[in-house]
């Protein structure tokens, strides 16, 4: 049975990595058949060769290192203020009605459209790069952050109470584990807007280093095989992320399963 | 309706208004003070005044709606794109297995990076404007859309069993009003992506909109004009979230009709 | 003879789930045989496998050993001639109470689906309901509803999980009247899950009592007192007693405490 | 996060240093200029030469002050950005970026005249057979705004009794522009002198602005913060020396060779390079004339009067208060150079 079970996670495998395939087959006869020019396309296995060779030599890596440094520094400077902010309006219900309002008209300003000010406020730099990828990791976490803390069923608050529990215990021992599912979460959607932002920061903000300048660098010397390089080393490197903060959020519930109220 | 407006009380509402008054005052007595130079941080009053200018210019008109037009018909295609997919994977385990890898895979490339492609592709044309839209609206509506089929409950599925309901009444009947409210959060994120995309979209060559208007400001160097953008923008996306919000507590009137206590407004 | 409408006959019928690859036995070699018109009553503890029963006469469960056969024929799916009401009401929250008791109806217009809809709920005592959501029910109204969208369908055999399961004990009790009464209205086969054992006294005509691991049933008890029953008569203690034995139960109180 | 590190602790310092004692020597200044095509390179060529032949260094490093230099990829738009930021105290850009700085509220000097009489060209899609300026009328084309490119674009289109009005105009940043050319998703740009398209065959000069009058060219500027020059006026004087022996140099027809040559390395095609300065247009002489006189001060009171007309500005400047010559006279005077060019 053990092993019909590898059998059958292969067969899940393999059909979903039919697609893919297929597409790169198209993707090479298109444009090894000339219906598409090799400048505005290249071939899969030059992107591939290109991205190894920028590997290899290093710089993509230095690139790539500059990247998620912003990213980091953002996502923490994002989530932490985001994670306050949503506790304090989770915790107590004159703080929401203070806040809420407020909260949820900016949250409705694009992100990108802060870019503008942002740089006119801070300059063309990395505080102003890490800034904007900090918005975008403020508002998943903030919201999230109040679901779950407004979302702990009553009964264990009630219950807690019962023993004596109070203030900073309460919100440590009772509130936070029973919100923590909720925050994660937030956690995880920050991380992706942070990486949406990253590029976009890099694009819009002037700066010489990062996987978003190998974008630019590409496309301004219209070379499309560093542009898709680029894209390529995202998207991998946005999996990779994605997947480590759900391995970790995981391991931080270790398998609890939480009751949370609608 | 009646219902919706009688909720948000009318001290709660006093409340709210604390802070960005707080805010507008401090803000103007720092420019009173000169704590900070008025060009970074332009006086609610010249921003009024900014305000009417774009307005009685009829430029504002004019941008709105380009923008609006382009995040329309960019929602529509990737929206409902990303209904469709999401409702044949939720249906059927087989095409899950075969597109999903593929559609979480390619979410993990920034959309901002396919920018250049996009204007290779496509041009500055609107068309490539609605593409751009478009893959930003696709992807929360694929996941929400295939959540929410997928995630019908065992129990409803059993019951239409039951009760010989299949395909199209089965569909219309159970998996899509149980997949709702998931469908209508996706189309919340999607529309929210549409809008902050068509920022982006306009800032890589246009002729008009919202984004061209603040992208031409910030080169112009007139912050009082990329201010009002933000806060027409802004504005804009309050509406439409404001309009949702309503559309989804009559969709849903079933699911929030007990509800009697205070529910947070997120 | 030909058989009655709403006979249903079990013969020898085992079914096995597999579990982490290994295959287990919850039902083995069942024989029932329910005359039509009966109120049938399967008891037995948690996991006995008296709901897989059910749900293999429902047709949930196709791949089984033996056969279940009703009025003759072997039940390969669900059809309108078995109606069944979950321990949960499974009541769809989009859609209103009248809309939810039509659900089966769906084939017929709209003239045809008032007029019985509005029959069914006079039935369960809900008149006035119809465009009330479920949320806004409490759970006797809401399992009322769920009954009257099984009796909609005008079935010949009424299958019932734990259909009172999940509400307290006074509403249970009245539920149970209820469902004496429209059995009597009805006149049709009831076949009823619980592990209620006086809910089982009180309503049935057949008393079913199964084992677990495998299920198999123990003892079949036939209840002949007039109905309506009085749950405090001696007889109905001693048919009680009888039962929980069968459960290790009866043998560790004296009779007299029970009487 | 070292940059900004750095930055923030330079504030800091600073800020001790000025509150402290009225320093009469700042730890760095802090250049800002448009980017070249390669890294490390300005737009303005008179930056090119102090950094080809160290000047900056030559000047300031026996005081130990450092010297910052941000090649900006955004250009005038960017350069002003920064300085609303406070990021630089010297900055040497396009006359039209540095009007619209100033009528954002920048404070600042103008000090001094680069060059003046730039050159722009205007390219359209070869398939397209765009033979004037008359017939981009209905046409998509991109010019970046906020930089000298648009008024330039704006007179040219006006002196064939056009406007802005008339064409589709495409906000684009040069390669962008240059990009979508070759895509075909515009029809013409508004660029600078290096042209690779049309040795490409992609692309066909329409018009460029070498004949055009001088005075309606675009100029550079050289603007210091009004903070810096007040704090800092014998720096600001040294600054402005620098400039003026590698305007010097530039001024000499004997260099135009080697400014060729430099021209490549900032990324620019050697026949373009060559021939964009003297032939067919102004004697280097006059071109990297960088006294602020009477002519420098009028053409940019013509800008100024017409980005009013134009609703480009809303905000008039006075540029007699804005115009700083003390410093280029003072320098002048310490080379010996004061009759070198033209009062």
């Amino acid at each position: 049975m053990q092993i019909m079970n590898i059998q059958n996670r292969v067969k899940i495998k393999v059909i979903g990595i039919a697609l893919p395939i297929a597409l790169l087959i198209v993707w090479h006869v298109f444009v090894s058949a000339g219906y598409v020019s090799p400048h505005i396309l290249p071939l899969p296995e030059t992107v591939l060769s290109t991205l190894v060779r920028l590997l290899t030599k290093g710089k993509l890596i230095l690139m790539i290192a500059i990247s998620l440094r912003r990213v980091v520094y953002g996502f923490l400077l994002g989530t932490a203020s985001g994670f306050l902010l949503g506790l304090l309006m989770g915790l107590s219900r004159t703080a929401e009605k203070l806040f809420a309002p407020t909260f949820h008209t900016i949250r409705q300003v694009p992100l990108i459209g802060w870019i503008p000010l942002i740089v006119m406020w801070f300059g063309m730099n990395e505080v102003s790069r890490i800034l904007v990828v900090a918005i975008g990791a403020f508002y998943p976490t903030t919201l999230n952050t109040f679901a779950g803390v407004r979302g702990v069923p009553r009964k264990y608050v009630e219950l807690a109470s019962v023993y004596g529990y109070k203030g900073l215990k309460l919100v440590r021992r009772i509130i936070l584990p029973a919100a923590l599912p909720s925050i994660i979460t937030g956690f995880t959607l920050s991380l992706g807007m942070s990486w949406v932002l990253l590029v976009a920061a890099e694009l819009l903000i002037e700066t010489m280093a990062g996987i978003g300048k190998v974008i630019d660098i590409g496309r301004e010397t219209f070379n499309m095989e560093l542009v898709m390089v680029g894209i390529v080393t995202t998207g991998l490197l946005g999996f990779i992320m994605t997947k480590v903060v759900e391995r970790a959020a995981q391991a931080a519930q270790k398998g609890r399963v939480f009751e949370q109220e609608q | 309706m009646k219902n919706f407006f009688q909720r948000i009380e009318w001290k709660d509402k006093l409340l709210g208004v604390i802070v960005p008054l707080l805010v507008l005052i401090a803000w103007q007595s720092a420019v009173s003070l000169q704590l900070f130079s008025p060009l970074l941080l332009i006086p609610p009053l010249t921003l009024v005044d900014t305000l009417w200018y774009l307005a009685s210019s009829g430029e504002l008109t004019t941008n709105i709606l380009a923008s609006l037009n382009r995040v329309v018909f960019g929602f529509l295609i990737g929206a409902s794109a990303g209904f469709l997919l999401g409702l044949f994977m939720g249906l059927s385990s087989f095409f899950d297995q075969f597109a999903g890898p593929l559609i979480k895979a390619s979410k993990q490339v920034p959309q901002f990076a396919l920018m250049p492609l996009i204007i290779l592709w496509f041009g500055v044309d609107e068309f490539a404007k609605f593409v751009f839209i478009a893959i930003g609206a696709f992807y929360p509506m694929v996941f929400n859309t295939y959540q929410g089929v997928s995630s019908v409950s065992k129990r409803y599925r059993e019951l239409a069993q039951v009760f010989d309901y299949k395909g199209f009444r089965y569909l219309t009947k159970v998996i899509l009003p149980s997949a709702l409210p998931l469908i209508i959060t996706g189309v919340r994120h999607s529309l929210g992506l549409s809008w902050m995309f068509v920022v982006g979209a306009e800032i890589f060559g246009a002729d008009t909109g919202l984004g061209y208007m603040m992208a031409a400001a910030r080169n112009m160097f007139q912050i009082d004009v990329v201010m009002s953008g933000l806060v027409v923008i802004g504005s804009i996306g309050f509406g439409i979230n404001f309009i949702l919000q309503i559309i989804e507590k009559r969709l849903l009137v079933w699911r929030v009709s007990t509800d009697q206590g205070a529910k947070c407004k997120s | 003879m030909s058989i009655q409408k709403g006979t249903l006959e079990i013969k020898n019928l085992s079914k096995s789930f597999i579990v982490d690859g290994t295959p287990l036995q919850v039902l083995s070699n069942i024989n029932l045989k329910f005359p039509s018109g009966s109120f049938i009553s399967i008891v037995g503890s948690s996991g006995c496998g008296k709901t897989t029963l059910l749900r293999i006469m429902l047709g949930l469960e196709t791949r089984y050993e033996g056969d279940a056969l009703l009025d003759g024929e072997r039940i390969e799916g669900p059809g309108a001639n078995r109606g069944i009401v979950f321990q949960d009401h499974r009541l769809l929250p989009w859609l209103t109470v009248g809309e939810n008791v039509a659900f089966g109806l769906d084939k017929l217009d709209r003239k045809a689906k008032k007029l019985i809809v509005d029959e069914h709920l006079k039935l369960v005592g809900l008149s006035g309901f119809e465009s009330a959501y479920p949320a806004q029910l409490s759970g006797g109204m809401a399992q009322r509803v769920a009954i009257a969208r099984a009796l909609a369908n005008k079935p010949e055999i009424l299958l019932l999980d734990e259909p009172l399961g999940a509400l307290d004990a006074l509403t249970r009790m009245h539920m149970q009247k209820e469902l004496e009464r429209l059995w009597l209205l009805e006149k049709i086969t009831m076949v009823m899950v619980t592990h209620d054992v006086d809910e089982a006294i009180y309503l049935s005509d057949i008393v079913v009592i199964m084992s677990s691991r495998p299920g198999i049933i123990k003892k079949i008890i036939k209840i002949p007192f007039a109905r309506p029953r009085d749950r405090a008569s001696s007889e109905f203690m001693q048919v009680k007693a009888e039962i929980l034995k069968e459960f290790h139960l009866g043998t560790e109180y004296p009779f007299a405490y029970a009487i | 996060m070292n940059k900004w590190k750095k930055i923030l602790s330079f504030a800091a310092l600073l800020f001790i240093t000025v509150s402290a004692q009225a320093a009469d020597k700042p730890k760095v200044i802090r250049f800002a200029y448009p980017a070249a095509t390669n890294p490390g390179y300005a737009g303005a060529p008179v930056i090119n030469v102090i950094n080809d032949q160290g000047l900056f260094e030559k000047e300031f490093s026996k005081d130990g002050i450092k010297i910052e230099q941000s090649y900006i990829k955004t250009a005038g738009p960017g350069t002003n950005e920064g300085l609303a930021a406070g990021l630089y105290d010297f900055a040497d850009y396009g006359d039209f970026a540095i009007v619209l700085g100033k009528a954002g509220g920048l404070k600042n000097k103008l000090i001094l005249a680069p060059s003046k009489g730039g050159n722009v060209y205007i390219l359209a899609r070869a398939e397209l057979h765009i033979k004037s300026v008359k017939d981009l009328k209905g046409k998509k084309v991109s010019y970046w705004k906020g930089t000298v490119l648009q008024t330039q674009a704006l007179r040219v289109l006006e002196a064939n009794g056009l406007t802005e009005k008339d064409i589709r105009q495409i906000n684009l940043t040069g390669a962008d522009a240059l990009a979508a050319l070759a895509a075909g998703s515009i029809d013409a740009l508004v660029g600078s002198y290096d042209r690779p398209l049309i040795d490409q065959g992609l692309a066909t000069l329409v018009y460029d602005t070498r004949n055009f009058p001088v005075q309606k060219r675009y100029r550079e500027g050289l603007i210091v913060t009004d903070d810096f020059a007040k704090k800092y006026p014998d720096i600001t004087k040294r600054v402005v020396k620098v400039f003026i022996q590698a305007e010097h140099w530039l001024s000499q027809e004997k260099n135009k060779e080697r400014l060729a040559q430099l021209l490549v390395k900032t990324g620019a095609k050697y026949k373009y390079a060559k021939g964009e300065f003297g032939v067919g247009n102004l004697p280097l002489k006059e071109q990297f004339n960088p006294v602020p006189d009477k002519d420098f001060v009028d053409g940019y009171k013509d800008l100024v009067d017409y980005s009013l007309k134009n609703k480009l500005i809303r905000r008039n400047i006075d540029v007699d208060q804005w115009v700083d010559r003390s410093y280029a006279d003072a320098a002048l005077k310490e080379l010996g150079l004061q009759n070198y060019w033209a009062k």
